[in-house]
């Protein structure tokens, strides 16, 4: 697993890049088809931060294929690193910040299985994780960078960061690793069928996490034409020919928040952040049970969440443009 | 000074934090006590002030009543003058656009470093907290201002791990490590405003807050703090600091 | 002069941003207060490209105003280079490309100063301007990239360039020196008194442009309200706090074009090429006294381009959203 | 092969170009030949094929009759999947999403370099031209087309200044300078296809057009240039290619 968080080479990056079918195609698909993509043991970039656009219906579909192995990165983790601990599906995560929330105080999912050593949590600071995907997407094999010097973060790392030197002002700079995912897990509020997607409010890390990832899988709000992406180009955020999937999944972030659309399941949040604080095993097991394994399908899931949730959410979320 | 304070210890914190905060500068602030004394600098004194929120907000105008939760999340863009990805927010820090960075803070010592990655040994750790998040990176690149409760088990000689710098062993260490910009500034507690001495970047008392006494300090530091025996006494919080406070967190969230 | 394109070392640039004034402020002002922010010597950085999106007024207050020995750079370099050599308010342009465009053929006024030796032109790759402004704009001294090895163009840039090795592949790069430029003049669609610019269209390298500078004037077609770029910030491209000055200029980029308001225009471009083919010396004198030094006002200017050409100019201009 | 040609020499060149380009491919073309080339392809034979321009432009569908004269305008725009900043749309070239770079040329030689920098010596040129733009990015970091007239002065042995690197020096020359991506892989010209030795790197004619001798081609290189005693040729341009190219730019713009 190691091996896959430090530098592609780039003629193996290029290799990966090649191989892919980037022609203008459609590519739309069910989210278990899109959810074959992923292999086991796969590098698996989760787009979003904490509790916004999050890809939430692609990890439900990983959850329930039972994907082994992956390791998760991801600016900041939220209770969907919870809940990719406790289904087993990864037990290496990469972030900044790994909790469902700061009003939910220390997440005890991730307390338990970090330390108990049952997954390992590789801390970076923000910028660095979000300049290791923006040297991916150019392909350049690592970025100079002025913090995660000086501090235990780094040095935490051991030989993951290096020192490097300007050879035009001398100066020490820590010199930071391209990380190239397998794999990109995005959710957006647009995109048409070819997978270019237009996104609203905050963008985190999407982009950058795009142009490096080996391959994407974009759900979306709804999938709009061509032409209207067409009619707006400079609205385009990811170019489709970095995407390999696309699936149309409304409230695909539900209980987390999508810009404009819906802002967080907060009742939900908090009736997760109780069940696992007071066990964090069985209530991460249960939550998994009642929202991911026995929902026959996305519906059956949101039906869980309840159409008053659903609407309040929304209300919630649409009311960022009543200006 | 017994009298019956009209404030609680979190507003005490906002109000002490947010006059450190001067008009025209560029400020990276945590959500919680940051937040709330940045927007009350901004209502009171500092009407140019600019807030920057990690998940790539520049200038929010916080709306009364609906405070954020995160500094990632669509509440945070309320009337803001530009939405950046996450990285080039941070970049700002790098570049040199940023004055202040602000935050809260677990566990701080001597120097200034603050953990909020582990509690004992980060090989096998007590307790493992859940990171740096954008912390390592403002207090490597900016001036801090930190706001956090003034408690023994907070202030140690020593933090478990240095998840943000401060001035790691003092005197030149954080330059010698590379850091070469940037540093601890103030500490703000419910007792005291905290700043560091220029050679030896020792942490030390600047002033007391109303009613504090310099024992109260030392009793609640766990490490030797140097306190001036005429040690500086701030004002404490007007009536329209703390209505500001309360109109805009009405439902007490950060200031309970 | 040559000092001022090699890199800034970090502090000293830190330096200069503290004591720029980033608070929120109003900074509307005339064409002429505006140009008072430029030195002579400067390092000026022009936005826009080729003949889309220049910052024309401001070249043209900056001529009027007598400017000397300014070092420009530029993505590419069209006409207002040659006006900038022929006016004698440069004698140093920093770019990747330099003739008035394809169409008409190489610049006559660019190839008498410069085989001449009375102007340099110092050639570096597309992209490497733009990673050089990238560098600037993300506080770093350098920035690794593939291209601009094996060539005579880094060659020819002899110690402005380095190779450096990745420390984590041992791959061999080539290091671009940061550009912090002195000054930058941006023309956009829209900003507000504040300096927040909103973009459509074509950005070009304007964004890293505004970052990395150590100051911004800014030019727009229209001035509008804080409260309309509030209600769309994921609109804004360029942020107030690196804007020095802002001023309203219909047309700021005639005879180029501002993409959605009005394309180039071609028959006053025509004359120009037609005028300096035949004496380069004399055609881009006489053309500064006709449109730069004559006319009274920026509407003066505009008068001379005459009514029809406005016209038509901004009936191509909008029609990009005809679709 | 003596019959009248219904093409012209730019045409031909445009024809000849667009066949190699393949479906599903990402094309980062010049304007001129390579643009016309492009639709050409897309039009024909490869409806999946991508355009960029330097502008920053993403799978543009050129309007017939409304070609853009530069790749950094709006009309560039037309019906864009995407635009990008000028540096990302070329950093898509160093990650390697590029498949073929396609663009005209100035000054070719035996390696495949590139001039469009200096006519005569650099330091005191005879001629000083416009220079890289994106033709270093583009020709260091993919797969090259070049579309140019075949004269002699065009064709050197040793270009006076490589802009645009191409094989440098012939055998392993350009990965032992770094270039470790991409390299140039066709020259079309008005009278062949012309291609490169797998371990010299010197140019060599892959195809002949119609009616063109070798003789001619040899007449009209400035080097020598191996050509197969039992040449391939090319199919001359059908009415259909003809049809989309006059469609496309009906008034000749670029194929007169």
């Amino acid at each position: 697993m190691a091996d896959r968080t430090i530098v592609t080479p780039h003629l193996e990056l290029r290799r990966r890049t090649a191989e892919r079918d980037r022609g203008l195609r459609e590519k739309v698909m069910s989210l278990e088809e899109a959810a074959s993509f992923v292999s086991d043991g796969d590098h698996v970039a989760v787009g979003g931060c904490t509790i916004s656009r999050t890809p939430t219906a692609l990890i439900w579909a990983l959850v329930r294929a039972k994907k082994k192995n992956l390791v998760i990165s991801r600016s900041i983790t939220s209770s969907e690193g919870d809940v990719l601990l406790g289904s087993g599906v990864s037990k290496h995560v990469i972030t900044s910040w790994f909790s469902q929330g700061i009003v939910w105080g220390v997440s005890k999912v991730m307390r338990h299985y970090t330390e108990s050593r049952k997954a390992r949590f590789d801390e970076w600071s923000h910028m660095a994780i979000g300049l290791r995907y923006r040297a991916g997407g150019m392909g350049i094999p690592y970025m100079p960078v002025r913090s995660m010097i000086g501090s235990d973060v780094n040095a935490l790392r051991g030989d993951e960061v290096k020192e490097v030197t300007c050879p035009f002002t001398g100066e020490r700079l820590m010199a930071l690793p391209a990380l190239n995912p397998d794999i990109a897990l995005i959710h957006v509020q647009r995109a048409d069928a070819y997978g270019n997607a237009q996104l609203d409010g905050l963008q985190f890390m999407d982009i950058d996490i795009a142009m490096a990832a080996n391959r994407v899988i974009l759900t979306t709000e709804r999938i709009v034409s061509n032409d209207q992406i067409r009619r707006a180009p400079d609205q385009t955020r990811i170019p489709f020919f970095t995407v390999d999937a696309v699936v149309e999944v409304p409230y695909g972030s539900a209980p987390h928040e999508c810009y404009g659309l819906y802002e967080p399941f907060f009742d939900h949040m908090d009736a997760l952040a109780a069940q696992t604080k007071a066990d964090p095993e069985k209530g991460i097991k249960k939550y998994l049970d009642d929202f991911y394994y026995e929902p026959s399908s996305w519906s059956d899931y949101l039906d869980r969440l309840g159409a008053e949730a659903l609407i309040d959410a929304s209300r919630r979320g649409r009311s960022i443009y009543n200006d | 000074m017994t009298e019956r304070k009209n404030y609680t210890a979190s507003e005490l914190l906002a109000v002490m934090s947010g006059r450190i905060l001067e008009d025209g500068q560029i400020v990276f602030a945590g959500v919680g006590i940051p937040l709330l004394a940045a927007t009350l600098a901004q209502r009171v004194h500092a009407p140019g002030l600019t807030i920057l929120f990690e998940g790539g907000v520049v200038g929010p105008f916080v709306v009364p009543g609906e405070l954020p939760p995160s500094t990632n999340e669509q509440r945070c863009t309320r009337r803001a003058n530009m939405v950046l990805p996450i990285t080039d927010v941070l970049l700002l820090l790098q570049r040199g656009y940023v004055d202040v960075g602000f935050m809260g803070g677990a566990q701080i010592d001597r120097y200034g470093n603050l953990n909020s990655s582990f509690i004992g040994n980060p090989e096998k750790p007590a307790i493992r907290l859940p990171g740096t998040g954008g912390g390592n990176d403002i207090s490597s690149l900016t001036q801090m201002i930190v706001a956090m409760k003034h408690e023994k088990r907070r202030f140690v000689d020593a933090v478990d791990f240095i998840t943000s710098p401060g001035f790691i062993k003092g005197g030149t260490s954080r330059a010698d490590s590379g850091l070469i910009a940037g540093g601890m500034y103030r500490v703000v507690t419910d007792l005291a405003i905290l700043g560091f001495d220029a050679e030896t970047k020792e942490m030390q008392v600047i002033a007391l807050h109303p009613g504090v006494e310099a024992e109260e300090v030392k009793d609640n530091t766990g490490f030797d703090i140097a306190i001036p025996d005429h040690v500086a006494r701030t004002e404490p919080p007007q009536e329209n600091e703390l209505a500001v406070l309360r109109d805009v967190d009405p439902d007490r969230l950060y200031t309970a």
